[in-house]
C-alpha cells in the first residue's frame, strides 16, 4: 500500500475526529456558558449542582465517560443505545462543557465589577452592559485558557477508539493488519498539522483584540 | 421460560424466513399469543430487516480490499445466510474483549468473526453450529527460530494473546498448554496488536489462530516474524455466537446448512484457501 | 432652589452600619466636596445616590421629585432605576472607562444606545448619531482631548483617562456630577490637568458633588464641604468656614493629617 | 465473583496508575524545571529548542506518544525495547514535564521584578534572592494551576492501557470476559476517591500559604 | 567631604539616550531631591547608583573610593558589586516587601544572610540573631510600627509598607539612602507619614537621595535639589532657590504645572 493510499484512509479517518471536535465545540460552548451561569448564581442549590457537576466530570477519565455514555443505556436497557459517533460526541460534549464553563467563570468573573457599574449609571440595560460592555473583554480574556482547552481537545477525540470509533489512531493501529507499523508513528503528523493551524489561528484573534487591554 | 419461548419462536418464524417481506407474520403471531413471541430475538431482527453483526478486522475473515470495500471469508459468508434469512446484512466493529457485552447491549445481534467455541462463551452465550476448524498457532520472530521450537522453549517468557480469545484459553485456560501455563501472559487488545508486540520484541511470541497468522505472518513489516512448525494448541471450532437463548441461532443453522449442501460454502471456503479446514468437508 | 434633597439616608453592609442619617441639600450651581477618612462611607453615600447601593431608611429627592424613598417600593424598581440614574453622572476613582472602545466611542456610546429609544430613531437615524459624535467631540474638546478622539484608553495617560470619564459623565447632561476622588489613581504631576477641568466645570456652574483628599483644592473650589466620620455626618457648612475653622474637634485632628506634609 | 474480589482486584490494578502518577510526579518536576529555565532562558538556542519540545510535546496526543517510545526502538532494533511500565512512566514523564514547565514559567515569570531588586539592593546573592525570595512566592502562584494538571495526570494514566499495562480500567474491561460490566463504571470511583484526595490536599496547601499575598 | 560624586554618568537603552551627561556631588549628612517630569531619567538614575542598571559611561565614587568606573571592566564584576550595593539603600516606588516574610523578618532577612558570612557565626549564631532582631525591633520602633512587627504586607496599610520598606533599607546602614517616589503608591491622606519619618531622617542628618513630585516637600526637607529633564540635569542647587527661585526656563514651566493644583 502506498504512502498515498495510507495518507487518503488516515485523512478519512481524521474527518472521524475532527468531526468530534467540530462538535464538541458548537455544542460544549453554549452549554458550557449556561453552566458557568449556573455555577456563579447565588441561588446556593443551582450553582451546587453546577458545581458537582463540573467536580464529576473533571475528576473521572473521558475514556471512563465514553464507556459508560455508550454502554450503559444498553446495559440497563437493552438495545437502546446511542450511534457509536453519537455516544462519542454526547460525551465530549459533556465532558468539556465542564471545562469551558470554568473557562467561562474566570472570564466573566475576571471582569472588574466597575465596568458593569459604569455602564450602570450611564443608564444602559443589563442586556445593552452584557453585550456592549463585558462580552468582548470576556472573550479576550478567555482565548487563551480556550486555546489550551482546544489543542486539548483535539487530541483528546482520539479516546473515542475507546469505544471502537475508528478515529485517526485506531486506523493508524489498524495498518498492522496489513502488516504496516510505521502509520502508527506516523499519525502524529495529522495533530501536529491540526494544531500548527489552531495556534495560528488563535494567534490572529488573541493579536485581533490586542488593540485593547 | 426462556428455552420455552425459543422453541415457540423458531415454531413461528419458520414460515416466514421463505420471503423477507412476510414481516407480518411474526407481528400477527406476537399479537395472538404472547408477548413474549413478539419479544423474540429473531422477531426483532427480523422486523428491524438488518442483522448487525459484530466482527474485528482481519485477513481473511474480515477485512477491506485494496477499493475500500468489506470483503473476506466471513464477511461473504454471514452475507450468503443473511440473504437466505431475508435480512441485510450490518457488520459492526466490535472490542473483542468487549463483545458480550456489546451482545447484550444489542448493538450487535450475533459475534461472527472466526470466534472459538469455548466453554466459557457456551455458558454465556448460544452458539451455532460450528463450521470451521480452528487451532492455535504460536508466532516468533524468525530470528528466534531456534531458540523457541516447542512450547517447553517459551517457559518464564513473555507470551500474549487476544484477552478473551481462544489464543488466551491455550496459555491460561483450563486445558492450557503444561509449559505456555509457566510463560508470563499479557493480554493484547487485538490480535493483530501481538504481532506488533513480537516484531518489536515486547514480547516472545504469540499465541493466536491459525486462519489470522497464516495469512499475515511473513507479509510486509511482519516478513521477519513466522509461525513455530507443526505445533497445533488447542484444535477447536468456529461459531457464530448470539446472545443466550437467542432463537436466531437455530435461523443460522438453517440457513448455513443450506449453503453446505448446496456447495456455496465450500466455494466459499476455497477462494479463501480456508477448504482444509472446513467442518463440513473434514 | 435645592437641585437635591437627600434624606435621612441610612445604609447596612450586614450587621456594620456604613451611613447613619445622613441629610443634605444642595443648591443648583453649586459644588459640595466631602472629605474624611478611609472607610467613612464617602463612596457609599455617592454609590447610594447613583442606585448602585439601595439605602436602608431615607428618601432621594432631585428637584422635589422623590426619586428614592426606602418607605415606598414602588420608588425601587428596576426598570424606573435605569432612568432615575440619568439625573446623576458618576466619575469613578479608577474611571472604568471601557477598554474596548475609543475615547470618542466612551462618551458617546450610551447617548447612541439610548438614542435608540427614540421614536424618530429609525428615520432619522445618520443625523441622530451624526449629532451625538458632534457633541462627544465638542465635549473631549472641552476637557482638551481633541486630539484623542480616536485613542484607546490604555494609550491614554491616567490624567486623559480621568478626563474622558469625565467627558462621558457629562454626555448624559446628568443634574448632578458625582466624583469620588478624581486623582487618588493619578501621578502628582497628572492631578493638576483633572483638578483645572473641574476648577472650570465649576466656574460653568455645574452641580458637583467630589469626594476628595485634596483640602486646598476643596477649600477654593467648592462652595459647601461635607466632613464625614463613622459614616456620620459631623461638620457641614461653607467650604472656607469648614476647612480653616472647623468647629468640631474630630474635623481639626483630621484635617491636621494633612498639614503635616 | 463478589464485589469484595472485583474490589481487590482493580484496587491492585490502580496501584500501577498511582505508579506510573507518583514516578511522573517525581520526575517530570525537576525536569520540567530545567525545560523551563531553557524557555526563559535569553540564549536563543536553547529557548528554541526548549520551546519546540514543549510544543511538540503539547500537539500530539499522549497515547501516540506512549506507542512512540513504547514501539520505536523495538521496530527500530527488533528486541531492544523497554519494560512497558518503564516506557509508560517514561514518556508520561516526557510529557507532563512540557507541561510541568509552562507552569513553572508562568510563576517564575509572574513574580515581580521588584522582588529579585529588592533582593539585590539588599546584597544578596542569587542563590539567596532564589530561595529566600522567590520560591515560595513562585509556589504559591504554580499550586493551583498545578493542582488541575496533577487531577489531569491521574486521569491520563489510564492511557498506558494502550500499550497494554493491565492499569485499571483495563482490568475492569476485562471482566467483560467474564460476562461482568458493571466494574467498568464502578472503576470511576477509584478516580474519585483519589481525586477527592488530592483536591483536599491541594485546597490545604493553598490555605497554608494563604498567609500572604 | 562629599560622600558621593557622580560623574559624567551615561546610559542608553537600546538606541535612546536616558542619562547624559550626569554629574553631582553630594555632603555628607545631606538631602538631595531629584525632581523632573515623567521619562526625564529619575529612575534610571537610582537604578544605576545601587547597579540596577550599568551605565554605559562614568563614574561613581563613594567616600573617593571608585566604586564604579565604565572604563574599568574590574570595578563591574559580579561578586563585588553584590557588597558595594551595600553602600546605598534603596526604597522602591511600589515598596517592594517580600510578601512571605512579616514586617520584622523584611527588616533582618538580609542581615541574617550577611551574618551567615562572618567568622565567627557558627560559635555566636544565637547572639548574632538576637541582636538583629533586636535591632530590627528598635527601627520599627523608631518607624512607628512596634506594634505591627509581625503583621503580614498584605495586613499592613500603604502608609506602613513603604516604612517597612525605610526600616528594611536602613537595616543595613547604608551610606546614602535612596527613595524613588516613596509616596506616589499612597492614598494622599497616607502620604503624611512617610513624608514625617523622612523629615525625621533628614533632621537626623542621614544622607538622602530623593526623587520626589511633592515640591513643598521638597523645598522645605531637601539641602539641594536637582532637577531633571530628558536625561540631563537642567538646574541644580540648593533647594529654596531651584524650587521658588529657577533660574532656567524649563524649571520654571515644570514647577508652574504644581502651582495649578
Ligand atoms: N460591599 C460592601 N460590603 C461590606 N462592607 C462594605 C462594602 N462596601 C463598603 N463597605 C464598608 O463600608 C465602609 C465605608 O466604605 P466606603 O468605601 O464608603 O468608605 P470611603 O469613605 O469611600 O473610604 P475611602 O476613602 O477608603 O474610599 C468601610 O468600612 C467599608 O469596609
Ligand atoms: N528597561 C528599559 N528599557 C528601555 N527603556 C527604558 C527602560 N527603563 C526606562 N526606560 C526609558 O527611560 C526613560 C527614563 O525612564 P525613568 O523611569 O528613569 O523616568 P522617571 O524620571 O523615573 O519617570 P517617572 O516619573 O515616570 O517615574 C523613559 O523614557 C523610559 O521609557
Ligand atoms: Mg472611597
Ligand atoms: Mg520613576
Amino acid at each position: 500500500m502506498s504512502f498515498q493510499t495510507v495518507n487518503v484512509m488516515l485523512g478519512k479517518s481524521f474527518l472521524l475526529n475532527c468531526q468530534i471536535f467540530f462538535v464538541t465545540l458548537l455544542l460544549a460552548l453554549p452549554l458550557g456558558l449556561i453552566v458557568s451561569f449556573g455555577s456563579i448564581s447565588r441561588w446556593k442549590p443551582l450553582s451546587g449542582v453546577s458545581r458537582l457537576y463540573v467536580y464529576l466530570m473533571r475528576s473521572t477519565p473521558l475514556m471512563l465517560q465514553l464507556a459508560i455514555v455508550y454502554y450503559l443505556p444498553g446495559f440497563l436497557n437493552p438495545g437502546h443505545m446511542l450511534p457509536r459517533m453519537t455516544a462519542a460526541c454526547l460525551a465530549f460534549v459533556l465532558n468539556y462543557a465542564a471545562y469551558f464553563s470554568e473557562i467561562f467563570r474566570g472570564g466573566i468573573q475576571g471582569v472588574p465589577r466597575g465596568q458593569q457599574e459604569a455602564g450602570q449609571v450611564l443608564g444602559m440595560t443589563k442586556g445593552q452592559i452584557f453585550y456592549h460592555v463585558t462580552l468582548l473583554q470576556v472573550i479576550k480574556r478567555i482565548v487563551p485558557p480556550m486555546g489550551n482547552e482546544i489543542i486539548t481537545l483535539i487530541k483528546d477525540t482520539s479516546l473515542a477508539n475507546f469505544i471502537m470509533v475508528k478515529e485517526v489512531i485506531a486506523m493508524a493501529k489498524e495498518f498492522g493488519n496489513k502488516a504496516m507499523i510505521w502509520p502508527l508513528f506516523y499519525a502524529g503528523v495529522f495533530f501536529l498539522v491540526f494544531n500548527g493551524l489552531v495556534t495560528f489561528l488563535l494567534s490572529r484573534t488573541e493579536k485581533k483584540l490586542d488593540y485593547f487591554r | 421460560a426462556c428455552g420455552n419461548n425459543g422453541t415457540q419462536d423458531q415454531s413461528s418464524q419458520s414460515g416466514s424466513n421463505t420471503s423477507a417481506s412476510d414481516v407480518s407474520s411474526g407481528s400477527q403471531q406476537g399479537d395472538n399469543s404472547s408477548v413474549d413471541a413478539a419479544d423474540s430475538d429473531w422477531a426483532k431482527i427480523e422486523s428491524n430487516g438488518t442483522m448487525k453483526i459484530g466482527i474485528t478486522y482481519f485477513e481473511p475473515m474480515n477485512y477491506f480490499d485494496d477499493n475500500g470495500e468489506l470483503t473476506g471469508f466471513e464477511t461473504e459468508f454471514a452475507t450468503a445466510v443473511c440473504e437466505k434469512l431475508g435480512v441485510t446484512p450490518e457488520f459492526v466493529e466490535i472490542n473483542w474483549d468487549s463483545k458480550i457485552m456489546e451482545l447484550q447491549a444489542q448493538t450487535i445481534d450475533c459475534i461472527w468473526n472466526g470466534m472459538t467455541i469455548t466453554p466459557e462463551l457456551q455458558e454465556a452465550l448460544t452458539i451455532s453450529d460450528p463450521y470451521i476448524k480452528n487451532y492455535q498457532v504460536v508466532v516468533i520472530r524468525s530470528d528466534n527460530a531456534d531458540v523457541y521450537t516447542s512450547t517447553a522453549d517459551l517457559v518464564g517468557k513473555t507470551v500474549e494473546a487476544e484477552a478473551g480469545s481462544a489464543g488466551e484459553a491455550a496459555i491460561i485456560g483450563e486445558g492450557a498448554d503444561e509449559s505456555l501455563k509457566q510463560a508470563e501472559y499479557i493480554s493484547a487488545a487485538k490480535q493483530t496488536d501481538t504481532l506488533l508486540e513480537v516484531k518489536t520484541g515486547a514480547a516472545d511470541a504469540a499465541v493466536l489462530d491459525f486462519v489470522l497468522a497464516g495469512a499475515m505472518v511473513g507479509q510486509g513489516d511482519y516478513s521477519d516474524l513466522m509461525i513455530i512448525p507443526n505445533l497445533q494448541l488447542s484444535v477447536e471450532e468456529y461459531g457464530v455466537g448470539f446472545r443466550k437463548d437467542s432463537d436466531a441461532a437455530e435461523k443460522v443453522n438453517e440457513a448455513m446448512q443450506a449453503l453446505i449442501e448446496d456447495g456455496t460454502l465450500n466455494t466459499l471456503a476455497e477462494k479463501y484457501d480456508l477448504a482444509e479446514l472446513l467442518l463440513a468437508n473434514q | 432652589m435645592a437641585v437635591l434633597q437627600v434624606k435621612n439616608i441610612e445604609k447596612h453592609f450586614g450587621a456594620t452600619r456604613v451611613l447613619e442619617d445622613i441629610s443634605f441639600e444642595l443648591e443648583q450651581g453649586q459644588a459640595l466636596a466631602i472629605i474624611g477618612s478611609s472607610g467613612s462611607g464617602k463612596t457609599t453615600l455617592l454609590r447610594c445616590l447613583n442606585f448602585l447601593e439601595t439605602p436602608d431608611q431615607g428618601q432621594i429627592l432631585v428637584q422635589d421629585k422623590v426619586l428614592f424613598d426606602a418607605a415606598d417600593p414602588s420608588t425601587q424598581r428596576e426598570s424606573e432605576i435605569r432612568k432615575k440614574r440619568l439625573h446623576f453622572g458618576m466619575v469613578f476613582q479608577s474611571f472604568n472607562l471601557f477598554p474596548q472602545y475609543t475615547a470618542l466611542e466612551n462618551v458617546t456610546l450610551a447617548s447612541q444606545l439610548l438614542a435608540r429609544e427614540r421614536p424618530d430613531f429609525k428615520e432619522k437615524k445618520k443625523e441622530i448619531y451624526a449629532q451625538i459624535e458632534k457633541d462627544g467631540r465638542e465635549l473631549l474638546g472641552r476637557m482638551g482631548l481633541a486630539d484623542r478622539a480616536g485613542h484607546y484608553p490604555h494609550q491614554l495617560s491616567g490624567g486623559q483617562q480621568q478626563r474622558v470619564a469625565i467627558a462621558r459623565a457629562l454626555a448624559l447632561k446628568p443634574d448632578i456630577l458625582c466624583f469620588d476622588e478624581p486623582t487618588s489613581a493619578l501621578d502628582p504631576e497628572l492631578t493638576g490637568e483633572v483638578l483645572k477641568v473641574i476648577r472650570s466645570l465649576a466656574e460653568q456652574k455645574t452641580t458637583m458633588i467630589i469626594v476628595t483628599h485634596e483640602m486646598a483644592f476643596a477649600r477654593d473650589v467648592a462652595d459647601q464641604v461635607i466632613f464625614m466620620d463613622g459614616g456620620v455626618i459631623v461638620e457641614q457648612g461653607p467650604a472656607r468656614q469648614v476647612i480653616e475653622h472647623p468647629a468640631q474637634e474630630r474635623t481639626r485632628q483630621f484635617l491636621a493629617r494633612y498639614a503635616e506634609s
